[in-house]
């Protein structure tokens, strides 16, 4: 029997697609990332720890919502590891497990306003809806 | 009808405790062909050899099986004693009933009849032997070495103090390749001039050595010991026999602002030019792009001062043809482009530089004398940022930089710092790393003391982003250690490109038919046991094209790859192993599938003329195997549809009798 | 006729650079294996034509092993890769006429790796004599 | 019902005849009977115009008569390919078999070729003429009166699963194109369902049917050894007739392994087989496994490529 971190992290892998093996721990990507002073965890961390398995800590921290989605470690990253999705990842696997807040083409219109960057429903629509 | 001799050796108690060895003369000695059985205690003894050459002159034998140990072990040996005794070496077989049988098997019985199977497919092989000489290529005495870097340099000064001549072709105006741009070397600090511009000249006093500069090879045909090449020896507009290198054109040429590639474009030179002051052949060199008179026809002031009368702006390429017997590969290495590096900011600030612009900084013949002045505002920087592995150690589907590591950024990058911190101790210097790899003699120590000495802050972490703002380079990177983003405001910021094989090298190797790795690095033949040549026979690699090197590593490379060469060129004639591929060209159908499996390239096409059975002629393509170059691997053999190729010593009627022999 | 049970005829090809010098590594360490298999020395084992494995069957072979250097290490650098194109392709179809996968088999052997070329000896071994004796390849007409 | 005309085949022909670009054309002949079409080289345009057919028998590749056709002469030699025959064309080129330069090739889209087996299979013995009418075959038998079939019910099973598209050409007649979406290799994947035994007798009965009579190596367009290892005494594989089961299956696995990452998939060795042996099946599970194992690959489609058993790469499978 697998126990539950290892189904966790089986999930965020398989979910995101990414090999957490390749990174080779140059911190590229917490180097370029704009969010770093919000977070606890930073992106080199989530990697690493998702490869450790040592997940429970990133699933409680508030890290995973400070990760603005830029994709700008996945851009720099020079072996192709793809942190932000990693982070992502993570992030559904809570809001997987908190179980209700899923967001459905209908719940758009009413959160639209003027406000709000095209490219933040997009990223809401993605992180909410697989 | 063959005459076969079968001598079954004991090998003391060896073969005998195991193998019944009469009981295998008894039932070899039954075998078709075959005129004589005998054993012996030690067939390898002298009195085991006079036996078998006794039997092969008494009983005229035409071939000769030994049972013994492996032919690993002795096939030289008894093919020694049948060429004495007048037999064809190649009319020996070996069947192996020491290591293959006797060793591995206890019981008697089935051991002994394990033994007579193995000496019945050697008698049924070499019922099919042919006699075969080895065949002997005349070796032409001279070498051609591609690139006049420190690799080709070395490499040729060796071939040359052995005696032998040797030609260096050099694509820019002067020898010296990236060496001469470098200011120090680590780890001892010797000045790089100091000690390659002696080598430099030491070249081309060398009355063996012949430099070909601003040339390049156009075309390369034949094979090792005789290569006929083709060299390009490109228009410099300046005679050189008479050019006395005094330099005066290259100061009144109205013409001045040019970039200058010696310092890499951090400062200009003139439209004629000598590219640095210790340049080998010191000849002046006119850059037709941008020569007024080449131009448009208008000027002609060099010509007019020059007293040498050496301008020649009706100069043209000359095509040069030479002979070699060994070609050598120094091609060298170039820093990446750094155009997928956005992050780093190269392309929009000026202060963001290569380690390789940084050296000629550095350098006392550099655009700023040897001052550190960043290329923006000529200010001296106080804050360093170098930065590591840009471009090197990349995953393949990132397609930003190279798979490898570059192996010299490590210390050239804390050389850097450790010169910085010498000259100008008030500067702050940060060297971002992933790992720091110093794996040669005092190379760590070196690095320790950069470190521990010159007080140079090494942080474990990359820089993620660059960004120019009011003359500060504002460099975003993290601290894994300390788990923190950095920001540091810096003046200059130096990037440790990543080293890649000179883009010569892949035509290069098209023409050299010599094979080549993903990232265009030169293939070595063996990458353990021999390294300095590709596995095309008398191409020979020297320096950064077979991969990434430091200074000392490719002196001791071309040092190695100078005696390979030598120990060619020392022979008169090359002795080819017979056993190697032929056509049949009554069943080649020229379609060149063999021509492609072959790793040597030993296979060429040619347009033949037939005379057909119904007394026609008819034009054909058919493959012929160069025997010089052929190393009988039989790739081709069974690549070939109709089985026109076949393999002397390994024919497939040959095999076909073994697996009879084995499976009656 | 013999009652007793027949032991499976194997023909070994071996290159003479890695696998030969494994087998006569596997001879200096004294390391047992069946009898019934034969070695055929190749110069590479990119030599082995399709037909001789054909022809080793005809005659009467119940298993074929082919064993060449590792890839990459190849003593003419590349034979082995076409090999095991070659190989590949051929086994597949064998087995798609119907002749059991089991009794081909292609290893690499180092000249380092003596154990190994007689573990694979007996591995092959147990694995042939499990299938009995070969019928679908053979002609009968070679046979008494 | 083919969907360019037989003029238009003509017209292509007898233009390069008269700019005197070619001096003979390689086409479709009529035969005795209307499904037995014969290759023939025709030297003027009023032998063209008489004897010159183009329908749905024209199933013959004329890739491989290039090679001893451009040998004969210095002038050049047109030739009718369909898209599946433009594929055996390139792959002659690859292997140099005959200049390029020698051959001017007009491309003809195809609607798929009949099978007179299956024709025979319905309409029976004894066919007299065969006659083509909107999507129909009108079949006039000496026994059986007229049997109308299908043209789709008639479809030669390599027309069924044709993807093919004219890839190499000098002038083109239609679009060239062909798009059936039928799996080639369905028939290759249910024989792997099967037990060994089962395959193993499946290719027992199909092999030894076999009369080596070679017609499919004499038509394979892949098959143009200059001396054929079967014809060669020095080959140790030589022999006429096979004696017995071995020989029938040696023969064949051979000759499938001597043309695997070089047959094109043309189908010409079972359309000739004069015992209906399924042979493509065994090419098409050679160019399952190369596609499975090497990417995908077709043989002749590109000029200049190299077929995947004289490559390699350093991460291939294991046998």
């Amino acid at each position: 029997m697998k126990d539950k971190n290892e189904l966790i992290k089986e999930q965020i892998l398989y979910q995101s697609g990414v090999n957490v093996r390749k990174c080779m721990r140059c911190g590229k990507c917490s180097g370029t990332c704009p969010g770093y002073d919000e977070m606890e965890y930073h992106p080199h961390q989530f990697v690493y720890l998702v490869e450790t398995g040592d997940i429970e800590p990133l699933l409680k921290s508030e890290s995973l919502y400070k990760c603005l989605s830029c994709f700008a470690c996945v851009d720099r990253c020079p072996r192709g590891v793809e942190p932000a999705k990693i982070i992502e990842a993570v992030r559904l696997t809570v809001i997987r497990q908190q179980g209700k807040n899923k967001l459905t083409p209908d719940d758009i219109p009413a959160v639209i306003d003027d406000d709000i960057p095209q490219q933040a429903l997009v990223s809401a629509y993605r992180k909410f809806t697989r | 009808m063959q005459r076969i001799g079968v001598f079954i050796c004991h090998c003391g108690s060896n073969i005998a405790a195991t193998v019944d060895t009469s009981a295998v003369v008894n039932a070899l000695s039954a075998e078709p062909g075959v005129v004589c059985a005998v054993d012996y205690p030690y067939m390898c003894s002298a009195s085991g050899q006079d036996m078998i050459k006794e039997a092969i002159k008494e009983k005229e034998l035409t071939g000769i099986v030994i049972c013994s140990c492996s032919p690993r072990m002795h096939e030289a040996t008894f093919r020694k004693a049948a060429a004495a005794a007048g037999l064809n070496p190649y009319m020996v077989e070996i069947a192996n009933i020491r290591e293959q049988c006797s060793w591995v098997h206890k019981d008697k019985q089935t051991a002994t009849e394990k033994a007579i199977v193995l000496g019945r497919a050697a008698i049924a092989k070499v019922s099919l032997n042919t006699p075969l000489q080895p065949g002997e290529i005349p070796v032409t005495k001279r070498a051609l070495v591609i690139g006049g870097g420190i690799a080709g340099i070395q490499t040729a000064l060796d071939i040359a103090d052995a005696g032998f001549e040797v030609d260096i072709v050099e694509k820019k105006p002067t020898i010296g390749g990236k060496m001469a741009q470098l200011d120090k070397t680590f780890p001892t600090l010797d000045c790089a001039a100091c000690i390659l511009t002696p080598k430099m000249v030491e070249a081309s006093q060398n009355e063996k050595i012949r430099i070909y500069s601003y040339s390049k090879v156009e075309e390369v045909s034949g094979f090792v010991g005789n290569f006929t090449v083709k060299i390009r020896k490109k228009a410099r507009f300046v005679d050189e026999n008479k050019c006395t290198g005094c330099g005066l054109c290259t100061e009144k040429c109205p013409v001045k602002n040019v970039p200058n590639e010696f310092n890499l474009g951090m400062d200009s030179r003139h439209a004629v030019y000598i590219p640095f002051a210790q340049a080998v052949p010191k000849v002046a060199v006119i850059d037709a792009d941008y020569c007024r008179m080449l131009k448009d026809g208008k000027c002609g002031l060099c010509s007019k001062i020059c007293g040498a009368g050496a301008i020649k702006y009706d100069q043209e390429d000359e095509i040069i043809e030479n002979k070699y017997g060994a070609i050598v590969a120094a091609t060298g290495c170039e820093p990446i482009d750094l155009d997928k590096f956005d992050e780093f900011a190269y392309s929009k600030s000026k202060d963001v530089i290569t380690s390789l612009q940084f050296e000629r900084l550095m350098n006392a013949a550099g655009p700023t004398g040897g001052v550190l002045l960043r290329p923006s505002d000529n200010k001296h920087p106080k804050t360093i940022v170098f930065v590591q592995c840009v471009g090197s150690r990349c995953e393949a589907h990132a397609k930003k930089g190279k798979e490898y590591c570059s192996k010299i950024c490590c210390m050239y990058t804390a050389k850097h710092a450790m010169l910085t911190r010498e000259k100008y101790p008030d500067t702050d210097v940060y060297v971002f790393y992933i790992d720091v790899r110093t794996p040669g003699k005092n190379f760590d120590e070196f690095y320790r003391r950069v470190a521990e000495e010159y007080g140079v802050h090494y942080i474990k972490g990359m820089v993620g982003k660059i960004c120019a703002e009011n003359g500060t380079l504002k460099v975003q990177a993290s601290d894994l250690l300390a788990d923190k983003q950095l920001h540091i405001d810096a003046d200059l910021v130096v990037l440790a490109a990543a080293i890649e094989p000179d883009r010569s090298t892949r035509p290069l190797a098209t023409m050299l038919t010599a094979s080549m790795d993903t990232n265009d690095f030169f293939t070595e033949a063996h990458p353990k046991l021999r390294p300095v040549e590709s596995p095309t026979a008398g191409i020979f690699l020297s320096g950064c094209c077979q991969g990434p090197k430091d200074i000392p590593e490719t002196v001791a490379q071309a040092g190695a790859a100078a005696s390979k060469v030598i120990g060619l060129l020392c022979k008169d004639r090359l002795t080819a192993n017979p056993c190697v591929a032929h056509c049949d060209e009554m069943s080649c159908n020229g379609c060149s599938t063999c021509e492609n499996v072959c790793p040597y390239h030993a296979v060429t096409y040619i347009e033949k003329e037939f005379r057909m059975p119904d007394r026609t002629t008819k034009i054909r393509r058919v493959a012929q195997v160069n025997p010089a170059v052929c190393q009988g691997c039989g790739a081709c053999t069974v690549a070939c549809p109709s089985k026109a190729m076949d393999l002397y010593g390994f024919s497939g009627k040959q095999i076909y009798a073994e697996v009879d022999a084995i499976c009656r | 006729m013999q009652i007793e049970e027949k032991k499976p005829l194997i023909a070994a090809f071996c290159c003479n650079w890695c696998s030969y010098a494994g087998a006569d590594l596997a001879g200096n360490n004294r390391l047992n294996y069946p009898d019934n298999v034969k070695i055929i020395r190749v110069p590479c084992s990119c030599r082995v034509d399709p037909t001789f494995i054909l022809r080793a069957f005809q005659r009467g072979a119940d298993g074929v092993l082919i064993c060449g250097c590792h890839p990459g290490d190849c003593h003419y650098t590349t034979g082995n890769y076409y090999t095991r194109r070659r190989m590949t392709l051929l086994f597949s179809m064998l087995e798609y006429l119907g002749i059991e996968k089991e009794r081909t088999r292609v290893e690499w052997v180092s000249a380092a790796e003596g154990a190994k070329f007689a573990q694979t000896v007996n591995e092959f071994t147990a694995a042939v004599s499990a299938l009995g004796e070969n019928r679908r390849l053979e002609d009968l007409r070679c046979k008494e | 019902m083919q969907r360019i005309n037989r003029s238009e085949l003509i017209k292509a022909a007898a233009k390069l005849i008269e700019s005197g670009e070619a001096d003979r054309v390689l086409g479709w002949k009529k035969g005795e009977f209307d499904y037995d079409v014969t290759p023939y080289v025709f030297n003027s345009i009023d032998e063209i115009e008489k004897d010159f057919v183009w329908g749905d028998f024209c199933g013959a590749n004329f890739s491989k008569y290039l090679i001893k056709e451009t040998a004969k002469s210095d002038k050049k030699v047109a030739v009718f390919l369909k898209p599946c025959d433009t594929y055996s064309f390139n792959q002659l080129l690859i292997e140099h078999r005959f200049e390029r330069e020698k051959v001017c090739v007009i491309g003809v889209s195809c609607s798929g070729m009949a099978d007179i087996r299956k024709i025979k299979d319905t309409a029976g013995e004894g066919i007299a003429k065969i006659e083509e009418q909107d999507g129909y075959l009108n079949v006039f038998t000496l026994y059986d009166g007229i049997v109308k079939i299908d043209s789709k019910d008639a479809l030669a099973e390599r027309c069924l699963c044709c993807t093919k598209r004219c890839v190499v050409y000098d002038e083109l007649l239609g679009d060239g194109e062909n798009k059936a979406d039928n799996d080639r290799f369905a028939k290759v994947e249910e024989l792997e369902e099967l037990t060994e035994e089962q395959r193993y007798a499946f290719w027992k009965s199909e092999l030894s049917k076999c009369i080596r009579c070679n017609a499919c190596r004499d038509v394979c367009p892949a098959c143009t050894c200059e001396k054929c290892v079967f014809d060669d005494p020095r080959s140790v594989l030589e022999n006429k007739a096979a004696a017995n089961e071995f020989e029938e299956k040696l023969y064949h696995i051979i000759r499938a392994f001597h043309v695997a990452g070089r047959c094109t998939d043309c189908g010409e060795c079972s359309r000739v087989c004069p015992q209906n042996i399924p042979l493509h099946l065994l090419n098409r599970k050679f160019i399952k496994d190369i596609n499975a194992f090497y990417g995908q690959y077709q043989a002749g489609e590109k000029a200049g490529q190299r077929a995947p058993l004289v490559d390699y790469t350093t991460e291939d499978r294991e046998p």
